[in-house]
């Protein structure tokens, strides 16, 4: 009987205590300065490898599909045309010679993991993670970046020239290797296959 | 449909300034719904935690739909919680919106391809106003999604739409 | 007619009309909820014949007390399973009967009363302390011999509820 | 002020009508006020700032969410009772703000100057209990009705200990008029009931520890009465989902929202005229009359609120049974202790 109101009053007691230390704890927080990133104002540095959204030099692009097969969500599309000799495409800032048209380079950021996979393979070092992280949007669509300079007559062109080329050459291929024989199919091993985005 | 919305006929300068009040009311005043599903629902937690302070914005937690404004979709959405997610989405009041985060909930993300239970974009069953990429996205990307949103309630009209 | 006929009024048309619900509706819990509104008005008459203890302990006990507790009791039957707790009416005949006996008396007593009404409130009757000394004073045994029912009543209560420790 | 209205007006009803709104006026713009005070109090204390893109650090906030809150779609569940449903949050709000008849807000001004004061109030309150099982029952949604039923028993049995504690307060005071108990702690801040009121020193000083006692239990049983935290199972957002008012939207949700706030006020204010001077300035006949005195009962209420704030952020939710337990089996025996002391000195 007696260590049970003894019990009582200890519970009582303390509940009364710790209630007391906790007020107490919350009131000094009251007056501490609060740790608030005003963000729109004020923004955090963010740290020096942070990874956001990915950006592309097309420029120095030479279209050798390796982040696209790095990509583990696949989230990278890129289709090229073969230039045919006469034109120059120009030089990376690295110095490698460009030999293909990069007709198409879409990334669908909305996929796009963050991992930073694609960055590694580069050759060129033209894919790149950038500290932009502010870019929500109203439409979906307009998450798939396209990162591909060319217009669609430019493209028309340069496929047409390739398909020329490519003829030709399987033309010369097929006079040099003498009438019995059937021409080769030679055609260009096609870029990993090109998907639809969103389904 | 909200209490003035689109009751009436043409604009004029009293209904523009009590378009103007009631959408600035509408876009200080936020309620959350949460829908916390998977990781991205940590850097929401973040978001209204002190660092980044969500309420900043009027954005307050609410535990049931009907007293909610926006619901953050965040996280991966399996076929499962679809279903539920509209029918939680169908209780919310009007005007409502959405706000959908991160990758999985835009488009599928990681699953897009071969998640079998995974819902491809949380806007195949709900209307999504603002998608804030990344995966997860940093909580200061979820307050300028709601910073977007703001600025599409801004544009908000009582005025009927001319068929 | 001065506002305070006309709330007066407002008040007899609530406590007669929530008391038709009570009787009327088909819906236990809206009866259950119509008869706040009932005690509520009466209530209110007796805030207009100056008894304001009276009409305090009616808010107090009935709606506070009595009433919840009947709330509670029919939301929790409401809407059992197989049980289908719903007022129909049985044995029209007899229960007529007796209506029209009870209602004829209140009738006669309503004709048969002097409806004078007091110019000056019964200050001295009415008011908390005087109720406190005659409860205290020359009404103790009744009040007594009440708390002591009560304490049975309460204690009788604890017992059924009481859990068997053994078996 | 009744006096001089009457002189003016002639009619006696009008007169109390008329007297009727102040409190109403007051309870509008406290609940702005406390909306954002809360949100405030609430981020300080867990070191963030709250509230600051609507005016000078968030002061419109409150505008904002009630203008809100009146374009929201008001949603009745097809399955509600439609019209009980539409009137609890009316007979909620009706509870509280028939309680603020009773508060003396200054000497010269009370709702109703009736002999019966806090027992009107505790009596008013039950008013609440009705409301909120009606809310629940109507909703027709199984967190309504739970959370319903939690209140309602939580409001009863807090009922006991607030009674209890109310009645050492008028033993000492001998009136349950609550301006008469304010007039009655004139002179300073230690003729307070809580400092023992206006006793010769030897009686105040044996019952300080009792009234102070009773003071500490009516204002927590006020803080479960009104269900804020740590008391707030009904409405306990992990488990029932805003408990009785899950289903409600819109303006109706507002009218909850204010009634819980003035409920907040209201055992505040009662706290603070039994116990604390109410109207009475605690530096004697300085800052003292009718002006003042309003001054006064705000700013103490308001210090309770700020306090009721403060826990609700300071302590976690009790479960049931603890809940149960600190009425029944805490606050009940010490306060009769109190009560059978109180009356022994007072004899004595």
């Amino acid at each position: 009987m007696a260590t049970a109101l003894k019990i009582y009053f200890t519970d009582i007691y303390r509940a009364l205590y710790t209630v007391a230390v906790g007020l107490k704890l919350t009131f000094l927080h009251l007056f501490t300065p609060s740790v608030t990133i005003q963000y729109p104002d004020v923004k955090l540095k963010l740290p020096e490898r942070a990874r956001n959204r990915l950006y592309v030099n097309i420029d120095d692009c030479i279209g050798c599909d390796q982040c696209s097969m790095a990509c583990p969500v696949d989230c990278i599309t890129i289709q090229t045309i073969k230039s045919t000799p006469d034109v120059d495409l120009g030089t990376t800032s690295g110095g490698n010679k460009k030999r293909l048209y990069v007709s198409q380079f879409d990334i669908d950021i909305a996929k796009c993991c963050y991992c930073g996979l694609c960055v590694y393979p580069c050759p060129t070092e033209c894919i790149v993670m950038t500290d932009v992280y502010e870019f929500a949007e109203f439409d979906r669509q307009n998450l798939l970046y396209n990162f591909s300079s060319m217009t669609p007559a430019e493209i028309t062109v340069a496929k047409e020239k390739a398909k020329k080329a490519e003829e030709e050459a399987a033309a010369k291929k097929a006079a040099a290797a003498a009438a019995p024989k059937p021409p080769a199919a030679p055609g260009t091993p096609p870029p990993a296959a090109p998907t639809t985005p969103g389904t | 449909m909200g209490f003035l919305d689109q009751r009436f006929e043409n604009s004029n300068i009293v209904v523009t300034s009590l378009e103007n009040l009631l959408n600035w009311a509408r876009l200080s005043s936020l309620f959350q719904m949460q829908f916390g599903l998977a990781c991205c629902a940590i850097e929401m937690m973040a978001a209204s935690a002190s660092h980044f302070d969500i309420m900043r914005f009027g954005v307050i937690p609410r535990a049931t739909p009907r007293q909610t404004d926006v619901m953050i979709v965040a996280g991966t959405v399996t076929l499962k919680m679809a279903s539920r997610i509209k029918r939680l989405y169908d209780q919310m009041p009007e005007p409502r919106y959405v706000i959908s985060m991160g990758s999985c909930s835009n488009c599928g993300g990681p699953y897009w391809e071969h998640g079998y239970h995974v819902l491809k974009g949380v806007d195949r069953v709900i209307p999504v106003d603002v998608y804030v990429p990344g995966c997860p996205p940093r909580p200061e990307a979820l307050l300028e999604g709601i910073m977007k949103l703001q600025e599409k309630v801004r544009k908000e009209t009582l005025v009927k739409k001319k068929a | 007619m001065d506002l305070a006929t006309v709330i007066f009024y407002v008040f007899v048309l609530i406590t007669l009309g929530s008391a038709a619900v009570v009787v009327v509706s088909r819906n236990i819990v809206r009866a259950a909820f119509a008869l706040l509104f009932t005690l509520f008005g009466v209530a209110a008459m007796y805030a207009f014949l100056m008894a304001d203890f009276l009409a305090v302990t009616q808010l107090l006990v009935y709606v506070g007390g009595i009433l919840v507790l009947l709330i509670f009791g029919v939301m929790l039957t409401n809407r059992q399973i197989s049980v289908d707790i719903k007022t129909g009416t049985v044995q029209t005949w007899l229960a007529a009967l007796i209506v029209a006996a009870l209602g004829g008396t209140l009738a006669g007593i309503v004709w048969s009363t002097q409806w004078n009404i007091l110019s000056q409130p019964p200050a001295e009757t009415a008011g908390a302390p005087k109720i406190g000394e005659m409860f205290l004073g020359s009404y103790l045994l009744p009040f007594e011999i009440a708390s002591a029912v009560l304490l049975v009543a309460l204690i009788g209560a604890a017992l059924i509820a009481r859990r068997e420790r053994t078996s | 002020m009744q006096e001089l209205l009457k002189s003016f007006l002639g009619d006696n009803a009008l007169v109390y009508i008329i007297m009727g709104v102040p409190p109403l006026i007051f309870i509008l713009l406290y609940a702005l006020v406390t909306l954002y005070m809360e949100m405030k109090v609430s981020a300080h204390i867990q070191d963030r700032v709250a509230y600051m893109r609507t005016g000078w650090h968030g002061v419109l906030q409150p505008f904002a969410d009630i203008l809100k809150l009146i374009q929201k779609e008001d949603i009745i569940p097809a399955q509600a009772d439609k019209l009980l449903f539409t009137l609890a949050p009316y007979l909620v709000f009706t509870g509280t703000y028939a309680g603020f008849a009773a508060i003396p807000f200054s000497e010269g001004y009370i709702g109703s100057n009736i002999n019966l004061g806090v027992f009107y109030i505790v009596a008013a309150s039950s008013i609440v209990v009705a409301g909120l099982l009606m809310s629940g029952w109507a909703s027709n949604n199984k967190w309504s009705l739970l959370g319903a039923m939690r209140s309602a028993a939580q409001i009863v049995s807090y009922e006991i200990p607030s009674a209890l504690a109310i009645l050492v307060a008028v033993m000492i005071t001998g009136s349950l008029n609550l301006n008469d108990v304010s007039k009655f702690q004139e002179g300073g801040l230690f003729n307070w009931v809580v400092f023992g009121g206006p006793l010769p020193l030897l009686q105040k000083l044996a019952i300080i520890p009792f009234t102070a006692t009773a003071f500490f239990i009516l204002l927590t049983a006020g803080i479960a009465e009104a269900n804020r935290t740590p008391f707030d199972l009904p409405e306990a957002e992990s488990e029932l989902v805003q408990g009785f008012n899950t289903e409600y939207s819109g303006m109706k949700f507002a009218i909850f929202y204010v009634a819980e706030y003035a409920n907040m006020f209201l055992v505040s204010a009662v706290a603070v005229c039994l116990f604390l001077g109410g109207w009475q300035s605690p530096f004697g006949s300085a800052l003292s009359g009718p002006i003042w005195g309003v001054f006064w009962i705000v700013i103490k209420g308001m210090a309770f609120v700020f306090f009721q704030i403060w826990l609700r952020w300071t302590l976690p939710r009790l479960r049931v049974d603890q809940l149960m337990y600190v009425s029944w089996k805490v606050m009940t025996p010490m306060l009769f202790v109190c009560v059978f002391a109180v009356g022994l000195i007072l004899v004595l």
